[in-house]
């Protein structure tokens, strides 16, 4: 329910004196003896923030987040992003003190007990890619990209080869290039073939001896399993390359096929969206690596390890480690929540949580195809890229439009105008959590909204706090911090 | 199965409503032989309430643990009983990333509120949304550093900065070509004349820590007046609480300020995740990496918040982008947001006084233990290194065993030039230790090296 | 934001075979020599209830939450409930594992720490009172004013004395004739003085042998801290009856006076109200009583007790004690919120409390007394009750009608026709941890509403999910349950 | 102060505008000879920080807690993750009674499906919104029994009924002259024969429960028919979780049925807050106590809940009221509510037969002790009455001491009825009970036996 007041900025809220006493006094002497800091380190101001009472804080946040949709809240089918449903339990378990409380200059004696689950995630992160190397080293699918393209080039280094290039379709996720780019690496496009396909003739004439790897997601972005994965492999070990798959749709397939099966010398997971580590409203994620045995001893480090004869867990450097891609060991709180998802679930609950969500998706897809354009066919896996295309001919109506007005209806929009090799792009993932009522909920929405009058829908959202925010504006004068009024 | 969701009756509609047969057909899109011809092999699925009572064994159990004075970069600080109330909302941490505007005010506001806040806190123009952690921000500014002014060929770091940070920025740069110029301490400091040889035409940035690793306080002013001298930038990484009884980046002129943003509310979660606190001068912002929120009006008139500035990222501008980031820290950024508001300016001050004076009367009692002295002579804020006549892979299991925890020992990174501190540890406070444990610490390192 | 679909029934979302895995399979064996259950006994048939799979059952929740209005997300001004924050402190203290966990029956030795607590807070109970024996036991206020009631009543049994009423003024809260009534005592109210307190020369007229207890609410429930309230007791003392002193309004007087002190024999505290226990939709709350020296031998059971020698803590059971009105010790949930607040404060805090509680009362009343009557005079103790009569005769708009207008503006309404002695009342209790800003909207909204169109507020709310619900037929054939559809 | 609101500067402001000096003027209405001079002696302030430290040392500890077998009304019983999570939202926890519809249509919706959720488990007509717990709701359903029939002369209650249920009917009843009539319990299950025999014309109500306090499974059809027959209504105390396994109070006719709402998501609390679950016959929906939440349409003639027959409350009926009651037990209804939705009738089964099966899993292995056996030959749910050759004052300790916590021991309530049984305790179980702790309890028994 609306609340203006308690939701200006926190620092109109400010006023000086108000607040809230968290720390106690000082329990310990003055003591002399000890260098004293000297005034060319000490503050000469106080600090300029915002002096709030804890009631005023907390009904600020209750009611910025009323502002948002969530999976908690709506069904959120953001195409790319998994939004399945976040298990409550796994918010209490992450919160057990070993879990929670650990510091990361812990000896190994004092959390065998968290050691022991991560050893255990790697294997089964190993077992479910098919890939026996893990690393929980990233902190997200993107540094997953980065460190496993940069525990290649120490493996070509290694051999002494020369590889410079990383190729990818235009329909890959943009972090492919940027992460590419970063590495050090030059990047090929691929246009791909017109079925949405890896082009297999586009993709020979561009590999030769400076071809490092190849990046594809699978299924890819337009929810489609690369039909000739085995060969796009074949061909890249044939030229020394090597083939890196982008597991952000990992959902689609868990327990139905895996990437080092068809093919993949390395992969990230996204934990934040196929095993359910909630997305934070912008993360933390983890982005743990698998690869191929010959690319292990090349991991960022640490990696657990453990002494069965002893029983004991222990963190270890792979012998040719690229290093540190971050500090410590990684986004543990994340990748615990996978873990718990794993453990909850089991093989045969993974695939059949990869079943649910293709099912819904391909039911989805049915219930929205006889209105809205579904350029790359009637079958997908766990999600499908829709245009409004359409629409935007016959009415002007855009994607955009359709998006906004989802919102009026109680849902969150689909992922728009992605992947960039789609007009006019609604991609759209229900995943596996849903309720078919849910679906049937949504299909119905967006087939009203096909039929509403175009000025209607132009002018969405109509029920939400804010309409359609000014970008141009906000982009050509930023203005990305508060200050205090002049007076 | 845990989850039940789609029943069989569902299914049968769903797939009529499809027109195939089975779930099996849907997958044919899969080649045949590709197919896994079996279950995964992995542990059996669990219950709720069982996968619960093991877990609780298995992770609830703290009892090796001792009282933590470790620091190196994240610490034990108290986290008000606000922060994990707002964060827990679901409304906040299972939104998405916030792309639909109209759909995510609410994380919009917060992080415009935590750009702001953690300008304030830095005395910087601007700040990101945030950034993965400490260690990473410092590759970033790096990186933003050789696009602001277009050197790349050096990066001079003093050796005194947090030798894991040193590490990543080893391996962002590995294949780049770009040389990294270590300066050796002296005295636990860096030195300024050091480092205005290290600095030459082609060095993009110096990057120093304040307070550094070895708890020790940089002249951050001079070292930012010689690089600022060799046309270079100044990258300082921060202790987030120390401006709430120290100067901040911004007092002494640096161009881009990092942090390691876990102080400001987020558990410790054995180093993960993280918040990377990334803020520079305004005039930089177009070279920033990392997700920035606006501030604009809707078609209505009415002020909200967009994504903005999107042309620098990777979904946009693709391999050209000014990071490859994602996913970033949002849910740690709005815990450094509720954080901040709670304990306010006054709050801030009092972790930093406590932390202060608590890390003065334990260095005052371990130094008055036998052979126990401060490694170097110069003022600390919350952490320093004390030198003991024990090697430091021998005192802390001592001192674990005896409940209080200690470190890192620097020795652990002799590899990253931190060689002949092998009697050394590190000792960190904050103002969740209380009297009687700083006692306790004393005598316990006491009785270890009496006994030897 | 809005949701139709996740606020549906649960029964309407239910659908066989959806569901969560909640318990394991059995790890027992089955065993013999054991009696067995006879089919007399057992379900024939499976329970009707509905299977929901976990993310619609969260999904339903958060949205229905965001139906209601709370003290966490806007101003509550509800007269007589003392709607301040919660501090989000004691939700974490309450979970510690001996204060959520224990049994009832777990033995003394196992609950020290707790019952250390229970101990403590007892006296602190005892000294904001002014009086010396403590129970904790009542589930809440309306329980305490009956317990006190029957301590009394075994009192005067002991006397050998036969008192048969209980007086209370027309302002009373419902609870007091009821609790009367209740423990077997005649009820005789009072019309009380024009001016809002107690009169004098009315009491005295319905004082007799037979009175047993007079029971008033200071500051009474007009806002009002009963002048002559010494006199009061006085008159009851002389005729061997006692006075009760209804605490729900403690929170404007903690650490300025004491019931004790200003001759009440017997009190409860709402724990929930003063103390901040949080009100919970609806409870849970407590309603502990401090009764003077020679009333405490019949306390109910059990009460903690101390043993210095040994620093034990044992539970045990007053002399001549009236037994239990509950099962187990209390609502200990609720009575550590209120000692973690005690501990908070102190008592120059809980002093500070009231100070700010009057203060903002006495403001807000300052901010609509131009506009809306005040009939008790422009000073008041924690609230105070104003009336809509001027808006009811000059332009039809109500009391009910300001209160749901009051919604649109994103405020909770003020408690609306209590007292039943002031016409068209609107109570208002700002309560101490709201902002002067806050205070300010709010009378701003109020002062707007009272010149709005009257068919505007007649209407009012407009931006509800709902508007003015159907009271009268929901009486008339009522509907508790929902039944499956007949079909 | 832990909390600083209104700051000196806007105390002046808020004076001005009053109109006063002071705020002691304020404070002026208080004669000023009731006004205390002194400040209260209380403990000094304390910081959120500094008092958490003290509350975990003096709360957090359990070290001296066993398992626990404890049973007699409430158990430990497990609570998914999702009760704490949906009822820790403050917009639940910090609302007061939906006393304004349209302000609380999330915890009116949420009340009206409670009502439902029990009507359907205890398979009765309607339920209210609770009352405090279990045994006021007895006491209670008394009060309503007399107002049905008219009756007040007697209420006969089994001698099996939980003994602080009995203390409290005792007590509510103590000055209304009602006779209470204790049917003494014969091998562990009450009597048709004597239960006939108490009931006369005056008898407004026969109060028994299922399982009931010894464990032993009373013949309730039987005891319903005899009341009616002597005009009597039958009130039924049940335990919530046995519908997932046994016949529903409703099955039994019975006409009012309460119980301890605790099984279902509410923690243990060492006994309260609890939720008192009030259900009866339709057709005495006017004389219940507590709220009723109703279904009803709204000016536009959308559905919504309401606050229903209200006029039956003390706010209007003051003591002409069918119950005192104001606050209740709302947080725990709705913990109630949302348990029952996750878990379902497939968990509830669950619930209920693992709890059995552990329970006849666990007598089995107690019996085969030496002198340990059944106190009553009779069929029980999920608690037992097991007799040993050792008092229970000696041998509840040292259980304890092993480990494991058992009780509690009948002989505790002997005022209540329950001599004879110094040698008996009651043994509970939940789902939660692995077979290693059970295995574990007969073992620390044995052990515990044989040193006598
Ligand atoms: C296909 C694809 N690849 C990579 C990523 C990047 O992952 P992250 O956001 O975890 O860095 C995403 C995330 O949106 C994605 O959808
Ligand atoms: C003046 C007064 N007395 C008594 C009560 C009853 O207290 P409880 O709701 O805790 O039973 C109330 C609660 O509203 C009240 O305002």
């Amino acid at each position: 329910m609306r609340n203006p007041t308690a939701t200006k900025l926190l620092f109109e809220m400010s006023c000086a004196g108000r607040g809230t006493q968290v720390f106690p006094e000082s329990d310990v002497p003055e003591v002399a003896g000890i260098p004293e800091i000297g005034a060319e380190f000490l503050a000469t101001e106080p600090l300029p923030l915002p002096e709030i009472a804890e009631p005023d804080v907390v009904r600020h946040f209750v009611n910025l987040s009323t502002l948002n949709m969530s999976v908690d809240s709506h069904f959120y089918p953001l195409g790319s992003c998994t939004m399945k449903y976040n298990p409550k339990r796994h918010e209490r378990w992450a919160r057990l003190p070993q879990a929670a409380g650990s510091h990361p200059y812990q000896s190994e004696a004092q959390i065998q007990g968290l050691l022991s689950v991560l050893y255990e995630l790697q294997g089964m992160l190993a077992e479910i890619a098919g890939l026996p190397g893990v690393s929980l080293h990233p902190a997200a699918g993107a540094q997953g990209e980065f460190t496993a393209l940069l525990t290649a080039a120490a493996y070509f280094r290694d051999r002494g080869e020369q590889r410079t290039r990383v190729l990818f379709p235009a329909s890959a996720h943009g972090t492919n290039p940027a992460s590419a780019a970063l590495a050090g690496f030059e990047c090929v496009q691929l246009a791909g073939g017109r079925d949405g396909f890896v082009d297999l003739d586009e993709l020979r004439a561009q590999l030769d001896e400076r071809t490092a790897v190849f990046m594809v997601t699978n299924p890819n972005t337009l929810g489609l399993f690369e039909r000739d994965i085995r060969q796009v492999s074949e061909l890249l070990h044939s030229v020394g390359g090597l083939v890196y798959i982008d597991g952000a749709n990992m959902n689609a397939i868990l327990g139905r096929t895996r990437p080092g099966d068809f093919g993949g010398d390395m992969m990230h997971y996204n934990v934040h969206k196929t095993f359910t580590g909630p997305h934070g409203a912008g993360g933390p994620g983890a982005g743990p690596i698998a690869v191929r045995d010959f690319l292990a001893p090349y991991l960022p480090a640490p990696v657990v390890t453990w002494d069965a004869a002893r029983n004991w867990y222990s963190l270890s450097v792979p012998e040719k480690s690229i290093g540190k891609v971050r500090t410590f060991f990684g986004n543990v709180g994340i990748l615990l929540r996978g873990y718990f998802y794993i453990r909850t679930l089991g093989g045969r609950g993974l695939r059949e949580a990869s079943e649910n969500a293709v099912l819904n998706a391909n039911y989805l897809l049915s219930q929205v195809k006889d209105f809205l354009d579904v350029p790359h066919g009637d079958r997908c896996m766990h999600e499908f890229v829709a245009s409004a295309r359409r629409q935007k001919e016959q009415t002007g109506v855009t994607t955009m439009d359709i998006a906004k007005r989802l919102l009026d209806y109680g849902f969150h929009a689909p992922t728009v105008y992605f992947p960039l090799v789609v007009e006019e792009a609604l991609m759209m993932e229900p995943t596996e959590t849903e309720s078919l009522q849910t679906l049937n909920a949504f299909a119905a929405a967006l087939r009203a909204i096909c039929s509403e009058p175009a000025d209607l829908v132009r002018g969405a959202p109509h029920t939400t706090a804010v309409c359609r925010p000014d970008e141009v504006n906000a982009a050509r004068k930023p203005v990305l911090c508060w200050s205090a009024p002049e007076c | 199965m845990a989850y039940l969701f789609d029943t069989p009756e569902q299914r049968r509609v769903m797939l009529d409503a499809i027109g195939v047969e089975s779930v099996d057909e849907l997958f044919r899109q899969i080649p045949q032989e590709l197919q896994l011809g079996r279950e995964l092999r992995l542990p059996e699925p669990m219950s709720e309430m069982a996968l619960e009572q093991e877990m609780q064994q298995r992770l609830g159990a703290v009892a090796e643990r001792g009282v933590c004075f470790l620091g190196g970069g994240v610490y034990d600080h108290f986290i008000p009983a606000v922060v994990d109330e707002i964060t827990s909302r679901g409304e906040f941490y299972t939104a998405y990333t916030p792309y639909q505007a109209e759909a995510s005010q609410g994380t919009l506001q917060a992080f415009y509120e935590y750009q702001t806040l953690i300008s304030q806190l830095a005395g910087m123009g601007v700040s990101n949304a945030s950034l993965y952690e400490g260690g990473t921000a410092v590759s970033e500014a790096v990186f933003m550093a050789m696009r602001v002014n277009g050197r790349h060929g050096r990066v001079v770091v003093a050796g005194t900065v947090h030798p894991e940070y040193r590490q990543v920025l080893e391996t962002y740069f590995s294949r780049l070509g770009t040389e990294i110029v270590v300066i050796p301490p002296e005295g636990g400091v860096t030195s300024l004349e050091a480092c205005r040889q290290a600095l030459d035409s082609n060095t993009c940035a110096l990057v120093v820590q304040q307070p550094n690793f070895l708890g020790c306080l940089e002249d951050v002013r001079g070292l930012t007046e010689s690089a600022h001298a060799a046309g270079a930038l100044s990258i300082l990484a921060f202790d987030p609480i120390s401006p709430g009884m120290l100067k901040r980046p911004g007092d002494y002129g640096v161009d881009i300020a990092v942090a390691e943003g876990q102080p400001l509310g987020t558990p410790l979660q054995y180093g993960g995740p993280l918040l990377g606190v990334f803020t520079c001068r305004s005039e930089y912002v177009r070279k920033m990496p990392g997700r920035l929120i606006g501030k604009t009006t809707d078609r209505r008139g009415r002020d909200c918040f967009v994504l903005n500035l999107q042309a620098r990222e990777q979904h946009i501008r693709r391999d050209k982008a000014t990071s490859n980031i994602c996913t970033n820290q949002g849910l740690l950024a709005l815990r450094a947001t509720v954080f901040l508001a709670t304990v306010g300016p006054r709050g801030l001050r009092q972790m930093a006084t406590l932390s202060h004076q608590k890390a003065r009367y334990a260095a005052s009692l371990l130094t008055q233990i036998p052979g126990v002295s401060l490694k170097f002579p110069g003022p600390f804020f919350r952490e320093f290194l004390l030198e003991t006549p024990m090697r430091a892979e021998d005192l802390l299991p001592a001192l674990s065993a005896q409940g209080y925890d200690v470190g890192p020992a620097p020795g652990r990174f002799a590899a990253a030039g931190l060689a002949g501190l092998e009697r050394c540890v590190l000792v960190a406070l904050t103002e969740k230790r209380t009297r009687q444990e700083i006692d306790g610490l004393a005598a316990a390192m006491r009785r270890v090296l009496q006994r030897g």
